[in-house]
């Protein structure tokens, strides 16, 4: 299963800024082994960020997102105490959910 | 616990004073130990085996001298005497290859490292330490800057002599120099030393423009 | 980050969590989940990204802004804010136009969320970076600017 | 590989022609803006939250944690102890660094054999190792906080020296010390700067970086992993992981750095 995200959420004035540390390999396959074998293509396609259930931000990654990737982006109509739930999908299919609350 | 304390001082203050009351032999001991240490702590590796910690006399001298402990000028005479007459100098007396070439040698670093393949061509790094050329930025400070070598110097057959001797064996010319014996240690053939002696000396180089 | 503000959902990939995430209306629609533009992520230059997304023309825009350093010490990861201050700004894309393949990601920004993304793509060389914004109305603009790729070091 | 880089640098600093010509620094200013845009959200987090789960893990034979490990401050002591290693153990009688006295501690503690407990030091693509995680969660453990490396113990005097020994041994096809690129002020290889060890001021900025996220790599590079590196460089055989002469220079160069703060795990090319 694949390491947790780490997320930060703080006001930034009147809006909520979020920041997001995903742990994945963003594969690109375009690069080779030692072997000289193509390594296969492994990433992150899909994004979902949601606060209080409400879709804040949604995107489509193409391999070319860095490896580990980092995200940051900023909505309003939170406040701290609430939950910023972030989801990721890669081309294998593996999901992975973490959760923050906003300082 | 007052004992305690002076003897911990006494080790403390034996280290202050450290390297300046350390005479010869104990640097000498403290060197057989410490290369005792790394025959401990290495292993072979690709191309790179264990007899790279042997040191030739240059290595072992030149270990000594650092910081501000200077190399006398007496045993620096030596050493340049000695490493002068090891240079093979061209048996067809021609000192320059195809600077285009040379340019390329002085670009690559690639060689003799565990994860390069033993045998291959390798490089001279030129630019990791040295200015050569207008176009190449991105060139290292270890070095003088080489730019316009020929051009200032003259394009003379005894300045073509001594670049290649230079690139072949830097100790020769400036006891332990941080340069590589390109020449003397095979890190570059003999075809190889006169390509980057071109990139040096050519009138029509870049270096010289 | 404080690991006491940090609240990690274990087995994500279980039905009960998928189960959880409907309900909290993490989909938007049936299978929206899954949507991914492969059509716009295999195209070569921005013309064919925009036809990919359905769109015409694209227009140059001075309201669309990138903000990143002139010259990236590694391709490998190169850091880019884009913002937007097109009326009714709706997705915000990322491509690089020597790229293998030019898009590298595209962001929906709903109504409340600020059309500004911070984010890191990998780039192969020196490129033009551009910044593609889509509309409520369907309308393309876009901004670029160019980011030199260097690789320092010892080399060999 | 390189040659390729190599190529990229040469043409696109051409390209960048005649504005870069007249203004050199001007490129080193621009990557001085990129490391500074990287350094808010620095994926070692990652890391670093991994070494912390792996660190009160229950593991090895005797399925224990690493809780009560002394990394030099007192058993289960993490805050601050990178800034005091290395240090003289007691139980091993050995001056030990981070990475070898969390070797120490998965024997003594959690039942693995020294052999086990060394088998993976560095991490790689798809390949993520214990080590790596617990060196970025312990280092970052000490942030903020001033380097304190005491050589009061004989032993840790002795590594202290023989350290010294070798930063000035010349050896391999090249004749390269450590010394030849850190050993005086002010110089750079192509367009990289390089930290004079031998001085204070550079011996602190360049110890206190160190691990770091390599965003060429990938992967977060323990101390252990920069000594391995710079001798494979220097044209040396392999250095052995936690050897005893990887610790004695470690020393070497983490009690030059004394008083400097420490800020690491860094983000670096």
């Amino acid at each position: 299963m694949a390491d947790p995200m780490k997320i930060r959420a703080s006001m930034a004035g009147d809006k909520v800024e979020v920041k997001v540390l995903m742990s994945h390999e963003m594969e690109t396959g375009q690069r080779k082994d030692s072997k000289g074998a193509l390594i296969p293509a492994w990433f992150i396609q899909n994004v979902t960020a949601t606060h209080n259930g409400k879709t804040v931000l949604s995107a489509e990654w193409g391999p070319a997102v860095a490896k580990n990737p980092f995200l940051s982006f900023r909505f309003a109509g939170g406040k701290p105490g609430d939950k910023v739930a972030i989801t990721w999908t890669d081309n294998h299919g593996d999901k992975r959910t973490d959760e923050a609350t906003i300082a | 616990m007052k004992n305690i304390t002076i003897v911990v001082l006494g080790i403390a203050g034996a280290v202050a004073v450290g390297c300046a009351s350390m005479g010869h032999h104990d640097e000498a001991a403290l060197g057989a130990k410490a290369l005792e240490l790394m025959k401990a702590s290495f292993h072979e590796q690709g191309q790179a085996k264990l007899d790279r910690l042997e040191q030739d006399n240059v290595q072992k001298v030149c270990s000594e001298y650092n910081g501000d402990k200077k190399i006398p000028r007496d045993v620096a005479e030596r050493l340049e005497k000695a490493e002068l007459a090891n240079i093979k100098y061209p048996a067809d007396g021609k000192y320059l290859g195809d600077w285009k070439n040379g340019e390329r040698i002085a670009q690559s670093g690639v060689g003799m490292q565990f994860t390069d393949t033993a045998g291959a061509a390798t490089g001279g790094n030129c630019y990791a330490c040295h200015e050569l050329t207008k176009s190449e930025l991105a060139f290292g400070t270890i070095g003088p800057s080489l730019y316009n070598f020929g051009k200032i110097r003259g394009y003379t057959s005894e300045m073509q002599k001594y670049a290649f001797g230079k690139v072949y064996n830097s100790e020769a010319f400036s006891a332990c120099s941080n340069m590589p014996r390109f020449g003397h240690k095979g890190i570059l053939s003999e075809q190889q030393v006169k390509d980057v002696v071109a990139l040096l000396m050519d009138p029509s180089s870049p270096v010289n423009k | 980050m404080d690991g006491s503000r940090r609240r990690i959902l274990k087995g994500t990939g279980s039905a009960a969590v998928l189960g959880l995430a409907m309900a909290a209306g993490l989909f938007r629609t049936g299978s929206a989940w899954a949507e991914w533009n492969k059509a716009a992520f295999d195209t070569k230059s921005l013309a064919d990204a925009v036809k990919a997304m359905g769109g015409g023309a694209p227009a140059e825009s001075k309201d669309i802004v990138i903000t990143s350093p002139d010259i990236a010490e590694n391709g490998a990861v190169v850091p880019f804010t884009i913002a937007s201050k097109v009326a009714n700004t709706e997705s915000m894309a990322l491509l690089v136009e020597k790229n293998p393949n030019i898009l590298a990601a595209n962001f929906q920004i709903p109504q409340g969320t600020e059309p500004w993304i911070n984010t890191r793509v990998k780039m192969g060389q020196t490129s033009n970076v551009i910044a593609l914004v889509k509309t409520a109305d369907g309308k393309f603009y876009y901004a670029s600017k160019e980011v030199k790729v260097t690789l320092g070091g010892c080399g060999g | 590989m390189s040659r390729i880089h190599r190529t990229v640098i040469a043409a696109l600093l051409a390209t960048a022609g005649v504005a870069l010509a007249q203004q050199p620094r001007s490129a080193v200013e621009e990557i001085e803006r990129y490391r500074a845009a990287l350094g808010d959200g620095n994926p070692a987090e990652l890391w670093e939250a991994r070494g912390e789960v792996i660190w009160k893990q229950k593991r090895g034979p005797k399925n224990a944690s690493l809780e009560q490990c002394d990394l030099g401050l007192g058993p289960g002591v993490v805050k601050g102890a990178y800034t005091v290693l290395p240090k003289y153990f007691k139980d091993t009688d050995k001056v030990e660094d981070l990475e070898s006295r969390l070797v120490s501690c998965m024997v003594s503690l959690q039942g693995f054999t020294p052999e086990q407990a060394k088998k993976d030091p560095f991490g790689g693509p798809g390949k993520k190792v214990p080590m790596d995680a617990l060196v970025a969660y312990i280092t970052s453990e000490s942030r903020g906080m001033k380097m304190n490396v005491q050589t009061t113990h004989p032993k840790e005097v002795e590594a202290y020296e023989l350290g010294r020994k070798m930063f000035y041994f010349r050896g391999g096809p090249h004749d390269f010390a450590c010394a030849t690129c850190h050993g005086a002020d002010n110089l750079r290889i192509r367009l990289q700067d390089l930290p004079n060890l031998t001085t204070q001021a550079d011996a602190q900025k360049a110890y206190t970086a160190w691990p770091a996220y390599r965003v060429s790599q990938g992967e977060v590079r323990s101390f252990q992993w920069r000594l391995y590196d710079c001798f494979r460089q220097q044209r040396f055989p392999e250095l052995i992981f936690v050897s005893p002469a990887s610790i004695a220079l470690t020393t070497f160069l983490a009690k030059n750095s004394n008083g400097g703060t420490f800020n690491a795990p860094s983000i670096k090319r």
